[in-house]
């Protein structure tokens, strides 16, 4: 024989085996009703005693195993249950004759058999039968069950006068040698008169009845015979049957220490079709089931203890057993089944070692070649097995070779869906599950090697089943969790046959339901790129949304009054770690800054990665990108356009890879940084976009006090020039703009500064407003640059070693000397500025000019924006009083201002004070020239240090008092002289406050009441350049004023002492 | 490699006491701050204890269960790194047990009795992490905290994590 | 002598694996693999055991039509799985324990490693070496 | 005394492995928490000298040698003595300049490098700084002990091998180097597992 039964248990060495077939054209469906009907008929408490018996239907039986039915009888069909269709009466005749040819088949073994008809009416049903069963249709045979007992009855007989008949084994007549189909060749011609050959006859037969006795329920009984049959065979080393005899005293104790039986729920899952759930039903012993436990065979309390062997022992015989077996490669079936049954016990007792150590065994026995078929099913029951015994791996291992089996070459048509069916089953074994969440969190843990085989495989296999969306998921959950696992070339081959696939059939995120059941979740390539920040960027500056200060009172007070209530500091605790400080816009560009790198050794293409937000509809840009090989953290940014208003969240970013779909969530991913994900998306506001009438600078002044410009322009001017700056704003936005602001604030600037900067007016601009968006408004601003016009230390050189005299000129109405200055040397002086060809004294001066709008929506939530536009003026310097002296006119309520105006300019130049007539400059020539001032009183001296507090040292204080008086004098003397540039066709003015010197002043003013020594000294210190006779009758004014003066002192222009005269 | 198997006792003291203010030195600087210094002692206390757990434990025989590891760590364990047995082991017999050492020798070189207890954490938080290293490589997690009443006295505290 | 030797973490994955010849290293990776059913088996029942009987060397874990398969287990759960050539009679059981107990020593020197994270893949010289040379002594 | 002093030090011998094993995860910590290896040899150096200022108390409490009379003396108690005590090995004493102001310590095998192999990422690490920082840190207090011209020196280390296999070359590197400047500076180069 050469089927094994891998199901086949110890208990079903108890069992009387019966076949159940169709013949003639029977429904499978009907057939397979009847067939389960019959199965529930298992077992039967035999009439008047309390013996049970038990049935194993098959409706499939290769008749060649039924020829060890002498062997083991349960292998031997007593029973033939034959199930047909008949419709007419002519039919019946043929119908009976196939029932028994069918009987022919298992005829020498057959104690009963029955046939039941199904379809046929009138008289031929009508005569009673003992072996025929009429019912006129599958649906009306209520009493099918009652005949399959009666029938089970009937073989009890025979199979009990049998075993009597056996058992008593009359002495004198001869007992027959059982045999097994191989040994008959070998017995022709034996002395059949030997002791020796009796002994065997006597032990087989034993071993016979012992079986008998088992069917029969007489389990005790058969232990005996079982007994004696082991000491007659191996005294006669009648191997194969000695060994069957040690199998039946397993099975016995077997049966006997566990009545739920070794089959186990396994025994229901049967490889061929033809196992049913009734089968592991009639595994079940009543006995132990209905009276708790205690045997209902009344033998089995006689001397339980002996003959039973114990669990040990059981596993001993086993091995015994299958030792013997092993001697005959004919009984590999025989040797293979009994180990399945020995590791089916061993599972039980939970010796998973000695189990193992069977099935290493049973895996060796080569039977003769397997059909394909046969191997899937003898693998998968491996693995069953091993499972068994809690040997996951090794299971998995048989699995795999079972589903690998499946697909083997040499079958015609590979079973691709049961291989992958059974691969998958293996998941476990390998501690793999196909979820990409058991990953994401930690490091990748288990057999990778392993692990990365099965997934190929699973690929292969659902490729060739036909199914490319499953190949794609399998393959993606491969690149995504044995990322670091994968040499570089099969980095490379993955993503290669992954793009294949996804050609045809790109990956999603959604779930895949398998036939089994099975879904497979969706695999984000998280990794692809890796993602290591994310991080929600503010607007640029001039976009930022700012709150107006009265609502962000409001604000605050719409907060809880109660201000040390928890729930606020819990908020706030949220807040800070979620929600951002800053706004965005609706309608206005927002950015997401992603830090990203390619684990790949090759160029990574990403596919439309955009952002995923919930909270506000979002118009996400999804951008495209290709990082290098194994790059270092890379930023990504992505954009979108908010379109309402509310709070969003930035939840992750969807990708496309080697054409898979993929929507990241950064909460699953592991080691993230994140200055949070919540942001408040604020109403619309106008873009306002300004341009000037002047070139863009390429200064970049450095922003004061945070604010950044977003443009600047540039202009040069000549000291005391003005000019307007004409200004475009256009509303590029969406919204109306209706509010603006300008306020303008200097920067940086050292240099003294006379008169207004910067003006303007508003109104006109303002007058135009609200502004549309696309339309354009105008806005002038006045620029002026008054500088210091006082002469430079080294220009005062100059002049002073042309050697230049003022002294002793005549007292006369204003006139004018020219001096010849060395113009050459004074222009460029390359010690004074960096800048070559520039002009040493150029000076700059920079503002901001700030635009403070708003409107529309965001306007009504109090929010407005802040562009600023930064101003750079070079100032180029015009005209220098490279001196200023005072002469007395005729009235002491006037004087003559003397000033020598130089032009440092390229370009001639026209200066023109109140009712003078205008003196013409030319590039670098210097005229004095003398104005009538007006003397005033200095009475209310501005000077209030309180203001100017901030300056620390005297000495600034000092130029801060210098220089309000000159504003003072200014105002005082109004005298200003314009600058007109014919040739630039430019103008500006000039003034004097800057330059006038204490000694100047001294003259400028009106004598004042009372004359003090300090003030006398401080003249006479400071009169160091004027001519005597203007100190002589300088004097004689003194002398007026005050007589006791000794001696007035001049350092300068040779001392004279003036006596006191007295007369 | 043959080496010899003893190193000075006074060397490893001064290298601890080096360690812990070192790494509060540091973190005065700036460098990490200063909460985290105990968790950097533990730290090491765990990876050293995974390793020595790995030396001590290669020619014993197998464990037979919690206990036995626990009575290791308070015989053999402690002998080889503190030079004597844990002066007594109590449990609860759910997982949680106390190691008393009455004469610890981390704390001996302080002065004893209660007047500098503030700074024994962080002269116990490595032997914390040694002790939860030693388990942990044995296949136990668990939480080590340690308390002192009265120096050198002290209690571990080691929690088992069930898995 | 040794064609296969490999070293397991606790959470049953490989930390070290090495196999001559190379070429089929996955088949030893399956052999491996399925040994660790009866080595957790055979730790469940060494706690059972009696003290002296519970020594780390676990020995023959099973054969297979050309190979032996040897575990051994330290206390820290790491598992050392052996696959030795079944035609090589030579080995008698003590010197597959000594080869153990060698692999041990050098897995704790790497242990002691102060910059070996434990968990990781072993990259160690040292030991690389000494699995090379149980590997190259033939018998 | 000595009686004292022995039982001293034999009370006092433990397990080489805490030691070792201890420094080893003071070495990696410190490498997490300075990104370049320069920080952590000053750091270890640091270390080391405050260990040094504390061993030296131990030491001349314990081992009771007397002043020292000259550099080759002081070299003799740091080998013999010193390094015998606490780490249970002697270096052994070569290179003496001619000045007899400078001189090398051999360990044949450093406690402290044993289990030790340098990933490539830490080229620039001295692994053992610690000894230098110690050595500096205890001579550096001996000084008043030492007439003023020898005390001291500098304490160098040169490529103190670490790699694992006893190799032919590790003593011919020298790990420590004292001479009788008056400059701490250090040094160390390791040949790599490569």
């Amino acid at each position: 024989m050469s089927v094994p039964d891998y199901m086949q248990c110890a208990e079903d060495h108890q069992t009387l085996l019966v076949v159940v077939q169709p013949v003639g054209i029977v429904p499978e469906e009907n057939f397979f009703r009847i067939y389960k009907r019959i199965s529930t008929v298992s077992q039967i408490n035999v009439r008047d005693s309390q013996r049970v018996l038990y049935i194993r239907y098959r409706h499939h039986y290769p008749p060649e195993n039924n020829e060890w039915g002498d062997f083991q009888t349960h292998r031997k069909v007593v029973g033939l249950i034959i199930i047909t269709d008949c419709s007419s009466a002519k039919d019946w005749p043929q119908t009976f004759e196939k029932f028994h040819l069918q009987k022919e088949i298992y005829g020498p073994t057959l104690y009963d058999s029955r046939l039941f008809v199904f379809g046929l009416q009138g008289e031929v049903a009508e005569q009673p039968r003992t072996d025929v069963a009429f019912y006129p249709s599958y649906d009306e045979c209520e009493t099918v069950e009652k005949r399959i007992e009666d029938f089970i009855e009937s073989l009890f007989i025979v199979l009990e006068s049998k075993r009597l008949d056996r058992a008593t084994d009359k002495s004198g007549d001869k007992i027959p040698l059982l045999c097994v189909p191989f040994e008959k060749k070998d017995f022709v011609g034996l002395d059949t008169d030997s002791r020796h050959y009796k002994k065997r006859c006597q032990g087989r037969m034993r071993k016979h009845v012992g079986d008998l006795c088992l069917q029969a329920g007489m389990l005790q009984d058969s232990l005996v015979h079982y007994h004696m049959a082991v000491e007659l065979l191996r005294s006669v080393n009648d191997f194969l049957w000695l060994g069957a005899a040690l199998e039946g005293l397993c099975s016995a104790s077997v049966i006997y220490h566990y009545p739920g039986g070794t089959g186990g729920k396994a025994g229901a899952r049967r490889a061929q079709g033809s196992s049913l759930p009734a089968e592991a039903g009639n595994r079940h012993r009543p006995g132990a089931l209905t009276s708790n436990g205690i045997n209902a065979d009344t033998s089995a309390e006689i001397g339980r203890a002996k003959n039973c062997l114990g669990p040990e022992d059981i596993i001993d015989k086993y091995k015994e057993a299958i030792s013997y077996y092993s001697k005959y490669k004919n009984a590999g079936v025989i040797e293979l089944e009994a180990c399945v049954k020995a590791v089916r016990v061993l599972a039980i007792q939970k010796k998973s070692m000695e189990a193992s150590e069977f099935l290493q065994n049973a895996v060796y026995i080569n039977l003769r070649q397997l059909s394909e078929e046969e191997k899937i099913q003898r693998y998968s029951i491996l693995s069953e097995l091993y499972e068994r015994i809690g040997f996951h791996r090794k299971s998995a291992f048989f699995k795999r070779v079972a589903a690998m089996q499946c697909v083997a070459p040499s079958i015609s048509e590979p079973g691709w869906r049961a291989c992958y069916k059974l691969l998958l089953e293996t998941l476990p074994g390998y501690s793999l599950s196909l979820d990409p969440k058991d990953f994401s969190k930690g490091t990748h843990k288990g057999w990778a090697a392993v692990q990365m085989r099965l997934l190929h495989e699973l690929v292969y296999a659902s490729r060739r089943m036909g199914n490319p969306a499953l190949s794609v998921r399998h393959l993606s959950f491969l690149l995504q969790t044995m990322l670091d696992f994968l040499s570089d070339q099969e980095k490379k081959d993955v993503t290669q046959s992954l793009e294949n696939y996804t050609s045809k059939c790109p990956g999603t995120m959604e779930f895949i339901t398998l036939p089994e059941g099975l879904r497979l979740p969706p695999v984000p390539f998280t990794k692809l790129p890796i993602v290591r920040s994310v991080k929600l960027l503010n607007l640029p500056i001039s976009l930022r949304p700012q709150k107006m200060k009265s609502l962000l009172g409001q604000n605050m007070s719409a907060k809880s009054p109660f201000i040390y209530s928890p729930i606020i500091a819990h908020n706030r605790g949220e807040e800070r770690s979620k929600k951002i400080d800053f706004q965005w816009v609706q309608g206005d560009v927002c950015e997401v800054q992603l830090m990203v790198y390619n684990p790949m050794p090759f160029e990574l293409r990403v596919e439309n990665m955009g952002l995923l937000t919930t909270g506000v509809e979002f118009e996400s840009l999804p951008a495209a990108l290709s990082l290098p090989a194994e790059s270092g953290l890379y930023p990504v940014t992505l954009v979108g356009v908010p379109q309402n208003t509310g709070q969003i969240t930035i939840n992750g970013y969807h990708t496309s890879v080697f054409g898979v779909f993929s929507d990241c969530i950064l909460d699953n991913l592991p080691g993230l940084k994140t200055n949070g994900c919540a942001v408040e998306v604020i109403p619309a506001l106008p873009r306002l976009q300004i341009s000037t009438s002047l070139p863009r600078s390429a200064h970049t002044l450095q922003p004061s006090s945070g604010d950044e410009i977003s443009t600047s322009v540039s202009v040069q001017l000549y000291n005391g020039e003005t000019q307007q700056l004409v200004i475009k704003l256009e509303n590029i936005g969406t919204e109306p703009l209706e509010k603006l602001e300008v306020t303008a604030k200097t920067v940086n600037s050292k240099e003294k500064l006379y008169g207004e900067f910067l003006s303007w007016k508003l109104e006109d601009t303002l007058s135009q407003f609200p502004l549309k968006p696309g339309k354009i408004a105008t806005f002038n601003v006045n620029i002026k640059v008054k500088l210091d016009f006082s002469c430079q230390e080294n220009l005062l050189q100059d002049l002073s070693d042309d050697g230049i005299s003022i002294s002793g000129l005549p007292l006369s109405s204003p006139f004018r000397q020219i001096v010849k200055p060395r113009v050459d040397s004074k222009p460029i002086n390359p010690t004074e500025s960096g800048k070559v060809g520039d002009f040493s004294h150029v000076k700059t001066l920079e503002a901001i000019l700030n635009f403070k709008y708003s409107g529309g929506p965001g306007h009504a939530d109090g929010y407005y924006r802040n562009l600023s536009l930064g101003l750079h003026v070079e100032v180029e310097p015009s005209v220098f009083f490279t001196h200023v002296s005072t002469l007395p006119a005729t009235s002491t309520r006037q004087c003559h201002l003397l000033l020598d105006v130089f032009n440092s300019t390229e370009h001639e130049l026209t200066v023109s004070a109140k009712n003078n007539e205008d003196l013409v400059l030319h590039a670098g020539e210097c005229q004095r020239m003398a104005i009538q001032v007006d003397k005033f009183n200095f009475e209310s001296f501005p000077d209030s240090p309180g203001e100017r507090i901030q300056f620390a040292n005297p000495k600034q204080l000092e130029e801060e008092r210098q220089q309000a008086k000159g504003l003072e004098i200014n105002s005082k003397l109004d005298f200003s002289l314009t600058l007109i540039y014919p040739s630039l066709k430019r103008e500006g003015e000039a003034s004097v406050e800057g330059v006038l010197n204490q000694l100047v002043l001294e003259h400028l003013q009106l004598a004042p009441l009372q004359w003090g020594d300090s003030q006398l000294r401080k003249v006479v210190l400071n009169s160091c350049i004027l001519d005597c006779q203007f100190i002589s009758t300088e004097y004689e004014n003194l002398l007026q004023r005050n007589q006791n003066k000794p001696a007035v002192h001049l350092p300068h222009a040779g001392l004279l002492y003036l006596e006191k005269t007295e007369n | 490699m043959t080496r010899p198997e003893m190193a000075d006792e006074t060397l490893f003291l001064l290298l601890h006491n080096e360690m812990v203010s070192g790494l509060y030195r540091a973190a005065e600087h700036g460098e990490g701050e200063n909460g985290r210094c105990i968790t950097k002692l533990e730290n090491m206390g765990f990876r050293v204890g995974q390793g020595l757990i790995e030396r001590f434990t290669k020619d014993t025989a197998r464990f037979k269960d919690e206990l036995d590891i626990m009575k290791f760590i308070c015989k053999d364990f402690w002998t080889t790194v503190f030079k004597k047995q844990i002066d007594n082991l109590r449990t609860n017999h759910q997982g949680i047990y106390v190691l008393q050492d009455n004469k610890f020798r981390l704390l001996t070189q302080m002065s004893t009795g209660k007047q500098y207890l503030e700074y024994a954490p962080k002269y116990l938080a490595f032997t914390c992490g040694l002790v939860r290293g030693g388990l942990s490589n044995l296949g136990i997690k668990s939480i080590v905290t340690a308390e002192v009443s009265a120096m050198p006295a002290c209690k571990f505290q080691v929690m088992i994590q069930k898995m | 002598m040794a064609v296969c030797i490999a070293v397991i973490a606790k959470e049953n994955y490989p930390l070290y694996i090495r196999s001559i010849p190379t070429e089929n290293e996955l088949k030893f990776h399956y052999t491996v693999h399925t040994s660790l059913d009866v080595v957790d088996e055979k730790i469940s029942a060494m706690g059972k055991a009696l003290v002296d009987q519970r020594e780390l060397y676990l020995g023959l874990l099973y054969p297979t039509e050309d190979y032996k398969v040897y575990g051994y287990v330290t206390n820290s759960k790491v598992k050392f799985v052996m696959v030795v050539d079944s035609s090589n009679t030579a080995l008698r059981d003590n010197e597959i324990r000594s080869m153990f107990r060698k692999l041990h020593n050098s897995y704790t020197d790497v242990m002691c490693n102060p910059f070996y994270n434990p968990g990781d893949c072993i990259h160690s010289r040292a030991f690389d070496n000494m699995v090379t040379s149980m590997m190259m002594q033939v018998c | 005394m000595s009686r004292q002093a022995g039982r001293g030090t034999e009370s006092k011998k433990m397990s080489s492995e805490l030691f070792t094993l201890t420094y080893g995860a003071l070495v990696t910590q410190l490498c997490k928490d300075y990104e370049n290896d320069e920080d952590v040899n000053k750091q270890l150096d640091k270390m080391g000298y405050n260990i040094g200022v504390r061993l030296i108390e131990d030491f001349l409490a314990r081992s009771n040698v007397g002043r020292c009379h000259d550099f080759r003396e002081t070299a003799d108690v740091i080998a013999k003595v010193a390094f015998k005590m606490y780490l249970g090995i002697t270096p052994s004493i070569t290179n003496w300049s001619p000045a007899g102001d400078e001189f090398s310590l051999i360990l044949e095998n450093n406690p402290l490098v044993d289990f030790v192999e340098l990933p490539d990422n830490h080229s620039s690490l001295i692994y053992s700084n610690l000894l230098c920082g110690v050595l500096r840190g205890a001579l550096e207090m001996v000084r008043l002990h030492f007439s003023p011209r020898k005390g001291g020196g500098v304490v160098e280390v040169l490529a103190g091998n670490e790699n694992l296999e006893p190799s032919a070359d590790i003593s011919t590197h020298p790990l420590v180097q004292v001479c009788g400047l008056h400059d701490f500076s250090c040094c160390e180069s390791m040949s790599r597992a490569k």
